[in-house]
């Protein structure tokens, strides 16, 4: 029951995350599907894929991306 | 209710289909490349979801099981070892983009797709 | 020497690393890439033929003793003859393209290192790991391995492009990858559909279980992977619709760059190319496919190039146009034209590189890449002028050079295959490649002298002469002797089909 | 009007957009080059359609020919469609991604 939850939760957040305008708040929920897709491969019988995913998914690119957004701008503006 | 593979399999269809719809119709390039980093998770899930197996075990051999039995329960593990490098190939191409967009950012002074990136650029 | 076949991609890989590290150091970065450079293409030459398993791993057919202690439905089926690990396969396909690889590569090396004061390691370091990367796409014999190592690649490329001086390097370097995490993907989920259907990414094993009925080739599952693996394959290589940011990849990196892509991208090319041919030979749609798109890559292409102002850009469009040639010859499908095919492939490295290196030497002296801008530079270097003709003869394919046998051989084989209209398309797009190639040249040396334009008084690096002298020998004596590296082509593919 | 005028003109209205060189008669007859090319070659290679059937080839081949020569000045819109824009080569992979996969799909089913 869990995993369908998780599979939602990870396909919501990635399409929330494409239509916000704080692109901070995009990062955060691009984090979220990340570890939701970590927490998949955990249930799907690849516990070392979940490890890397989880440490790359919802830790390194959120925070590529957020460096990213701190450099450059942080509203989508033409939107 | 639909069983575990198939709900996998067409979650990570769905990744794949938004990133599809972010390359296209999403301007801002800091999502398009959110975007595209969902269609490499989509098939990096899509990998995984192929070594499945139905109430089956996590492939590590531990002491006290048989080789048949492992062999009759253990999901495929090598897809698992491809999608370990799939990963870390995807995190590293999402660093280099990331970083030529600052570079165009402070170039051209917007983030939109279509002002950096379009004709006679 | 098996143990050599692996020491082709380990060799860079090293060297790439090493340059990196010691990247503040000019003469150390000189001196060790100019001497791995010159090793490189003695590996190849070196090595014996065979299979080289990564950790030993051999199938199980190979190793008695494991297989008698196994119980017989892995004994006994075709199970036990499949590969467990990466393995490497060495032939004479890969000996002859990966000298020649070697060699353009050290030229455009030796270029780089004439042309400019200070070599930044860095620099070196993505030629090598491009070079390294293209190698190991063409040994191995595992289609997930391509794939790592055809990303490798990408990013390699990207870098070549980073390195140069043009002011719109980032905008297409930009759009090459958010191209390219596209088309990735999409080959990686093709690679998984197989991987789904056979349980083995090895290529031979794939081969084994379509060749003996154990997969059903008509479902969906594998016409699904063919398409997905085609597609990832026309990103790879710029057929269309990747021909534009194909060509100005070309036209943005520094020439000696744009001269090692090109022979990057070729190498992709037939690597994933045969590849496809050898999985997915059984479908009867694989010849329009491939047809269909090398035409519609020729002839866009071709008719963007001769409406080109800039000659780096029509250079690039040039290059990819005779991509469409390979693609042709994999697609009449023949042993004669796959020969032609690789032949080709072969000659275009050589061709592109002087081209590229040739009219490198223009944008050295003046800075100016607009051919209108230019004009009376026979003056200057009338041998450079001499050399860049006779590229451009081997490109259009005029005898005794080595474009005309490869073509001849191509147009032979679709006469021979009932397909006499691909025959006069080719000389149609050879008669046009030539037209372009003379308009530049004739606005950039034979034209007078516009007022305004400036030559700098700065030598010509002799190393990038040495390069384009070293390349035109090659292409004259492969035009006289063409047996010298057809043999070895026909041999393998009498292996292929 | 004659090729070459009609060339002219085109060329003129599509450099207007960009640049303000002159248009010159190397551009004109480049252009008329590449129109020639892309018809000459396009009709040669319908022809390969006669291994499907050959009423078929000719009637494609008429038409085809038929509706090039009537949108003659070609040249300019394949290279408006051709340009660097991100947003047009993203939309012709897609394209090209989803006829691929589609009529592989039903193209290949027995």
């Amino acid at each position: 029951m869990i995993e369908y939850i998780v599979m939602i939760v990870g396909i919501l957040g990635s399409i929330l995350a494409l239509v916000q305008r704080d692109l901070l708040k995009a990062t955060i929920l691009t984090g979220i599907s990340g570890g939701c897709i970590a927490f998949l491969f955990q249930i799907l019988l690849a516990p070392d894929v979940a490890l890397t995913q989880a440490i790359v998914g919802a830790a390194i690119v959120p925070v590529f991306l957020a460096i990213a957004i701190y450099k450059t701008q942080r509203v989508d503006k033409d939107d | 209710m639909i069983d575990t593979q198939l709900a996998a399999l067409l979650s990570s269809g769905s990744f794949i289909i938004i990133g599809l719809y972010a390359a296209i119709f999403i301007d801002n390039i800091i999502k398009k490349i959110i975007g595209l980093s969902f269609i490499e998770e989509g098939a990096n899930m899509f990998l995984i979801t192929l070594a499945y197996r139905p109430d089956g075990i996590v492939p590590i051999f531990l002491p006290g099981m048989t080789p048949e039995w492992f062999a009759s329960k253990s999901a495929y593990p090598l897809p698992h070892a491809l999608v370990l490098t799939s990963i870390v190939i995807g995190a590293s191409t999402l660093a280099i983009m990331l970083a030529i967009a600052m570079v165009l950012y402070n170039k051209h002074g917007s983030l939109s797709a279509s002002v950096i990136l379009g004709d006679k650029k | 020497m098996n143990d050599l076949i692996p020491l082709m991609v380990i060799v860079p890989i090293i060297v790439a690393i090493l340059l990196n590290l010691f990247s503040k150091q000019n003469t150390t970065v000189k001196i060790l890439s100019f001497l791995v450079a010159i090793v490189l293409p003695i590996i190849p030459i070196l090595s014996n033929y065979g299979l080289h398993y990564f950790g030993g791993h051999a199938p199980l057919i190979d190793n008695g003793n494991l297989l008698n202690s196994l119980p017989s439905y892995i004994s006994d089926g075709a199970l036990s003859t499949f590969h467990i690990g990466i393995t490497y396969s060495f032939e004479s396909l890969q000996r002859i393209l990966l000298f020649f690889l070697f060699v353009v590569g050290f030229l455009c090396i030796l270029t780089t290192l004439g042309e400019r004061k200070r070599i930044p390691g860095s620099y070196m370091f993505l030629m090598f790991m491009g070079l390294a990367a293209v190698t190991a796409m063409l040994l191995s014999d595992d289609i997930f391995h391509m794939y790592i190592f055809f990303e490798i690649a990408i990013v390699a490329q990207v870098g070549i492009v980073l390195a140069s001086t043009d002011d719109l390097k980032y905008e297409v370097a930009m759009k090459y990858l958010l191209l390219g995490s596209v088309g990735g993907p999409i080959l990686l989920i093709g690679i998984g559909f197989l991987l789904g259907l056979v349980g083995s990414v090895n290529i031979t094993d794939i081969v084994y279980a379509v060749k003996n009925g154990l997969i059903n080739t008509s479902s969906p599952v594998f016409l699904f992977s063919f398409g997905l693996i085609f597609f990832g394959w026309l990103y790879s290589v710029g057929l269309p619709p990747f021909h534009t940011i194909k060509s100005s990849i070309y036209s943005k990196a520094v020439p000696s760059g744009s001269a090692l892509l090109q022979a990057l991208s070729v190498v992709i090319f037939i690597s994933l190319g045969i590849t496809i041919f050898r999985i997915y030979s059984s479908l009867p749609l694989l010849e329009v496919f491939l047809i269909f798109f090398s035409l519609s890559g020729m002839i866009l292409s071709l008719t963007m190039a001769i409406m080109e102002n800039d000659f780096k850009r029509m250079i690039g469009f040039l290059a990819v146009g005779e991509l469409g040639y390979i693609g042709l010859g994999f697609g009449i499908g023949t042993k004669l034209s796959l020969t032609a095919a690789l032949f080709q492939g072969l000659n275009e490295i050589i061709i592109t590189a002087i081209l590229f290196i040739g009219f490198g030497v223009i944008l050295y002296l003046t800075k100016i890449s607009d051919i209108t801008k230019l004009g009376g530079l026979i003056e200057n270097n009338p041998k450079i002028a001499i050399i860049v003709l006779l590229g451009g003869f081997a490109m259009a394919g005029v005898p005794p050079l080595n474009g005309f046998q490869s073509k001849l051989m191509l147009i032979q084989s679709a006469l021979n295959d009932n397909l006499p209209e691909l025959a006069i398309i080719m000389i149609l797009i050879s008669i046009i490649t030539f037209m372009t190639f003379m308009k530049a040249f004739h606005s950039i040396y034979l034209k007078p002298k516009p007022k305004n334009l400036i030559v700098e008084d700065v030598r010509v690096p002799r190393s990038s002469i040495f390069a384009m002298a070293v390349l035109i020998v090659i292409c004259i004596v492969l035009g006289i002797m063409p047996t010298l590296v057809t043999n070895g082509f026909s041999g393998f593919v009498g292996g292929l089909i | 009007m004659d090729l070459y005028a009609m060339i002219y003109s085109s060329i003129k209205e599509f450099k207007g957009n960009i640049r303000k060189d002159p248009t010159t008669n190397q551009n004109v007859s480049s252009a008329m080059a590449a129109e020639l090319t892309i018809v000459s070659t396009v009709l040669i290679a319908t022809i390969m359609l006669r291994h499907l059937n050959i009423m078929l080839t000719v009637l494609i081949v008429l038409g085809l020919g038929l509706f090039l020569i009537t949108g003659m000045p070609l040249i300019n819109k394949l290279k408006r469609e051709q340009n660097d824009s991100l947003n047009k080569m993203m939309f012709y992979m897609i394209l090209t991604l989803g006829i691929l996969v589609t009529s592989i799909y039903w193209g290949f089913k027995p």
